[in-house]
């Protein structure tokens, strides 16, 4: 008698259930090419308030009040090692959409300002906050901070060049433990 | 910027540098390759030292790597947790590798030498990373160092230990995989990669789809990687065939990397609030633990291997620090047990692989029922083993034996008792098979029938790590009761949120 | 029915693509005894993974009937005049090393293939089982 | 006669047109690996680099390919890529600040007070750091195939 097949049994049963988990999803998921999802320009942020006043505030190149305390109540303070919304550290421009916020870099080498937030006027009448995903600054500053005109490349080697060093450190591994497994000679 | 705050990176970077080191000077002198090691892990560990005390008198470090701020780079976060974790991390290295030294010229081919230094100091530099690190990226970088260098160190050993290899990479591969998956849908929605970042925008998602299935996805990725219980099934053999050296760091130092990496998603990103939610993941969580530590047990009964015995045991106290980790949402102790079971489940298992090491290293005794009267001929050896098993049966004020109350405290503190029945069992069953190894190594005379044992003690360098990590177990479990750290697991535990129950 | 069809299949084909080669993969890792097979089914899951993060990073809506283009992220002030768009960068930077990563995972698996090749002079895993069982039973 | 000598007399086209196509592979690798105008970089321009070295073996034998490429070579090159990134990088810009910058943080380096911070930046990555992960890549993948390839040759010269 041929035994039974456990093995692919349990591929089709955990194959079938990881489909199921994926079919749950897809709602959720960024449509493809969507060039306003989270992962390439913004994310919106849990805050909506009503817009009377606050946008003539916003027009004249003052955050207002209400806006500061309910960022700050997400957590994107001072003490969270993120930049504050202090008078003269930022400023607004307006652009055709909405105004972006502009805030002084604490970096040490480059200090000049760069998108933070972005301020948008919806249907209701009320205002929408988001805050600004990494490639914006990527793709914007590029040429400025790295002179180099490909972003793939400053984003490997030098925004994320930590990754990069660790990645050079996997493949190292992968051939010490080749040459660890296999060679069998006197040298090393 | 203070110069202490450029420990933490220089722990991960001196590390690998001297990984390189190590294979060019090996090419001049291959016994320089052990020495240059353990300098380094010296080095580290002292270090680390110097972290822990910053980050308790000053405050969390901050570190922008390539002076970027965070979300556009990578930032490294070291608070209470990191730095605790960091320092058994790094304390266990150095022991195994001091241990490794006469073990390795014993086990493995003098030729093989300088790449198997190489590979370990890889793998304590993978360790290091994955544990001081605030990025979600560069985590998985780290793991897949640390975890190719396990894949290989396991397997030099031949023979059955490539079989065993092979299982743990596929597992390990597709856990690793899932913990990526997991972050491919954290960044779709959330556009960030840093954790404390992560942190602050998820509160919004919790209803999201794709957040709650990251979730599941970096917890079974992460639990193949500590052999949680359901997903355990490379753990026994990889243990089992794997050199001395390499079984010692990867049942203490490994298992409790990942355990902290799957701590700090669980409470670093994700957050208390999530896990009390939406499904009862904490109690699920705690079940499962409770599964895992009868199931590894009684398993552990039935082993004749004493290192498989020992492997299964593993599963059994992953599970004791599972369960303070399911049930930290629901008392004022917090994370204290889970965190106090890590220090301290690496401080015995530490201890009782080397000793079982040691036999195998004199007189390659694997069976357990060919232990007969050690005892008396590897005096010292069997004697870290005594204590080391006391320990982990609960013998008071051992540490064991403080992790089982606090674990009662907490299951009193939160209303599930039938935890504790789980608890009082698993120490039945702890008890039964460590007694039966204790008794026929001290007790039990040979038989006329028995084959003849000559063997003496073990090589200074090999017994000395085990009795310190004996005595430890002791002296660290007298520490607790006095209650010295509790102001670190303290900082922990409001660092996350935790121990307070409303 | 339709309209969620059209917003969640054909809008999302990326997702779709890269699940069926995942699934594929996955299966073809844990099902097969063949460890060379096992290895193969590693790889198609991995790299699935690489082309869902690829595809988050993609900007063109529609590309020919819409309205932004994606093109590749080197500086080019000319594309941007004529409505081009750069696409994301960061997830091309995470999966090239991702993609490090898998080749290197790749070749230790290889090794160990080889050496296992040679130790029971098979790949079939019941084999191997069945090799490993005799040699226990030899030893005790 | 062994299967070595007699692949080689099989195989004179194949000699031929890999001893022309040889150096323009490594032109272009060395292209792709320091253009940083375009497209490329260190890791698919190492990549390209050790696809010809494995040109070289399958159409002369891992012989005469270890005779152009050492394994001593190849382990120096190993590390030599990431002496290159982490230590020439990384801890001379602590160093050169005396603690006050961050690791990898190339402005530090004394050459930015003459060139300015950017430009000190874009030179290094372009022509040090992806150079060295070029060099780590390519010797690490040359690595791997000899060892995975010298097996089945000495196997063969057994039977």
């Amino acid at each position: 008698m041929k035994k039974l097949h456990l093995l692919p049994t349990v591929a089709l049963i955990s194959v079938i259930l990881l489909g199921a988990m994926f079919m749950y999803v897809v709602e959720d998921i960024p449509a493809f090419g969507d060039p306003n999802s989270p992962p390439n320009k913004y994310v919106p942020l849990p805050i909506s308030i009503d817009a009377d006043g606050l946008a003539d505030s916003l027009d004249a190149g003052v955050v207002p009040a209400e806006l500061k305390s309910e960022i700050a109540e997400i957590g994107y303070t001072r003490e969270n090692h993120f930049p504050s919304l202090e008078e003269g550290n930022y400023k607004i421009d307006k652009t055709e959409e909405g105004w972006d916020v502009l805030i002084m870099k604490e970096e040490k080498y480059y200090p000049g300002p760069e998108k933070w937030y972005f301020i948008k006027e919806e249907l209701g009448g009320k205002l929408k906050v988001y805050r600004y995903s990494i490639p914006v600054r990527w793709q914007e500053k590029t040429e400025e901070e790295t002179e180099l005109p490909n972003m793939v490349t400053s984003g490997l080697a030098d925004y994320r060049s930590y990754d990069t060093m660790y990645e050079e450190a996997v493949i190292f591994t992968a051939a010490i433990s080749v040459i660890m497994l296999l060679r069998r000679r006197e040298k090393l | 910027m203070l110069p202490i705050e450029q420990f933490p990176v220089l722990v991960v970077a001196i590390s690998l540098l001297s990984a390189l080191t190590i294979l060019l000077a090996g090419w001049i002198n291959k016994k320089s390759c052990f020495f240059i090691s353990l300098a380094t892990i010296t080095f580290q560990f002292i270090l680390s030292i110097f972290i822990l005390h910053h980050v308790l008198t000053v405050g969390t470090i901050h570190y922008w790597l390539g002076g970027w701020r965070p979300p556009w780079g990578i930032e490294y976060v070291v608070d209470a947790l990191n730095a605790y974790v960091l320092i058994i991390i790094l304390f266990l290295s150095l022991l195994a590798a001091i241990y490794s030294k006469r073990s390795v010229e014993h086990e493995i081919d003098e030729k093989k030498l300088v790449t198997f230094y190489t590979l370990f100091q890889l793998l304590v530099t993978g360790l290091a990373g994955v544990v001081v690190t605030g990025d979600l990226f560069n985590m998985y970088v780290l793991l897949e160092v640390c975890s190719l260098a396990a894949y290989a160190l396991i397997a030099v050993a031949g023979g059955r230990a490539l079989k065993a290899s092979y299982n743990y990479l596929v597992m390990g591969a597709i856990g690793v995989c899932f913990y990526l998956l997991g972050i491919a849908f954290l960044y779709s929605v959330t556009g960030t990669l840093n954790m404390g970042d992560m942190r602050l925008l998820l509160p919004a998602l919790y209803g999201n789809k794709g957040v709650q299935l990251a979730f599941v996805f970096m917890f079974i990725g992460l639990g193949i990687k500590a052999a949680f219980f359901p997903l355990h099934t490379w753990q026994p053999d990889a243990y089992t065939y794997a050199p001395s050296a390499i079984t010692v760091i990867i049942s203490t130092a490994m298992a409790k990397a990942s355990i902290y990496a799957l701590i700090r998603i669980i409470f670093s990103v994700f957050t208390v609030d999530f896990i009390t939610l939406f499904a009862p993941i904490a109690d699920i969580i705690s079940w499962v633990a409770a599964i895992a530590m009868i199931f590894g047990s009684i398993l552990a009964i039935a082993q004749f291997n004493l290192k498989r015995m020992l492997a299964y045991s593993s599963i059994a106290n992953i599970g004791y620090i599972m369960l303070g980790v399911g049930l930290s949402t629901s008392t004022t102790l917090g994370l204290t047990p889970a965190l106090m079971h890590i220090l301290n489940h690496a401080l015995m298992k530490g201890c009782l692989f080397m000793a079982a090491c040691g036999f195998i290293y004199k007189a390659d005794l694997r069976d357990i029922r060919d232990l007969v009267g050690l005892a008396r001929r590897m005096p010292y050896t069997c004697f870290a083993f005594l204590l080391a098993a006391l320990s982990m049966i609960g013998f008071p004020p051992s540490v064991g034996f403080v992790t089982k109350l606090y674990l009662i405290f907490a299951a009193l503190d939160a209303g599930k008792y039938i935890f504790i029945a789980v608890i009082f069992f698993s120490t039945l069953l702890m008890i039964v098979y460590f007694w039966h190894v204790i008794e026929i190594m001290y007790i039990r005379v040979e038989e006329g029938g028995e084959k003849e044992i000559s063997v003496t003690e073990v090589p200074r360098s090999m017994f000395i790590p085990g009795l310190v990590l004996a005595f430890l177990c002791f002296i660290v479990g007298i520490i607790w009761l006095i209650g010295t750290p509790m102001p670190l697991m303290d900082a922990i535990n409001s660092g996350l949120g935790l121990g307070v129950v409303p | 029915m339709i309209e969620w069809i059209a917003q969640h299949i054909v809008a999302k084909y990326n997702f779709w693509i890269a699940i069926v080669i995942m699934l594929t993969g996955l299966y073809a890792t844990i099902a097969k005894g063949n460890l060379l097979k096992k290895l193969i089914g590693l790889t198609i899951f991995q790299t699935s993974i690489f082309l869902f993060y690829i595809s988050l990073s993609d900007v063109g809506t529609l590309a020919g009937l819409g309205l932004h283009y994606g093109t590749a992220p080197i500086v080019w002030e000319e594309g941007i005049h004529k409505g081009y768009m750069y696409v994301n960068p960061l997830p091309h930077v995470l999966m090239l090393t991702g993609i490090v990563v898998s080749a290197a995972t790749t070749a230790v698996g290889l090794a160990l293939v080889v050496r296992l090749y040679e130790e029971y002079g098979t790949l079939e895993e019941e084999r191997i089982m069945e090799k490993e069982m005799e040699i226990e039973r030899r030893g005790t | 006669m062994s299967t070595e000598k007699r692949i080689q007399e099989r195989d004179v086209v194949i000699q031929t047109i890999a001893k022309l196509m040889i150096p323009f592979i490594q032109l272009y690798g060395l292209y792709v690996m320091v253009g940083t105008e375009g497209a490329g970089g260190g890791f698919q321009g190492g990549t390209v680099l050790a696809a010809s070295f494995i040109l070289l073996v399958v159409a002369f034998g891992v012989d005469k390919g270890r005779m152009k490429m050492p394994e001593g070579w190849n382990a120096v090159f190993k590390s030599l890529g990431l002496y290159l990134y982490a230590g020439v990088g990384g801890l001379l810009c602590i160093i050169f600040s005396l603690g006050k910058a961050e690791y990898l943080n190339y402005c530090a380096i004394p050459l930015a007070k003459i060139i300015g911070g950017p430009a000190t930046r874009g030179f290094w990555v372009g022509n040090i750091v992806e150079v060295g992960i070029g060099v780590t890549v390519m010797a690490a993948f040359v690595s791997i195939f000899y060892d995975l390839v010298r097996k089945e040759e000495k196997k063969e010269a057994k039977e």
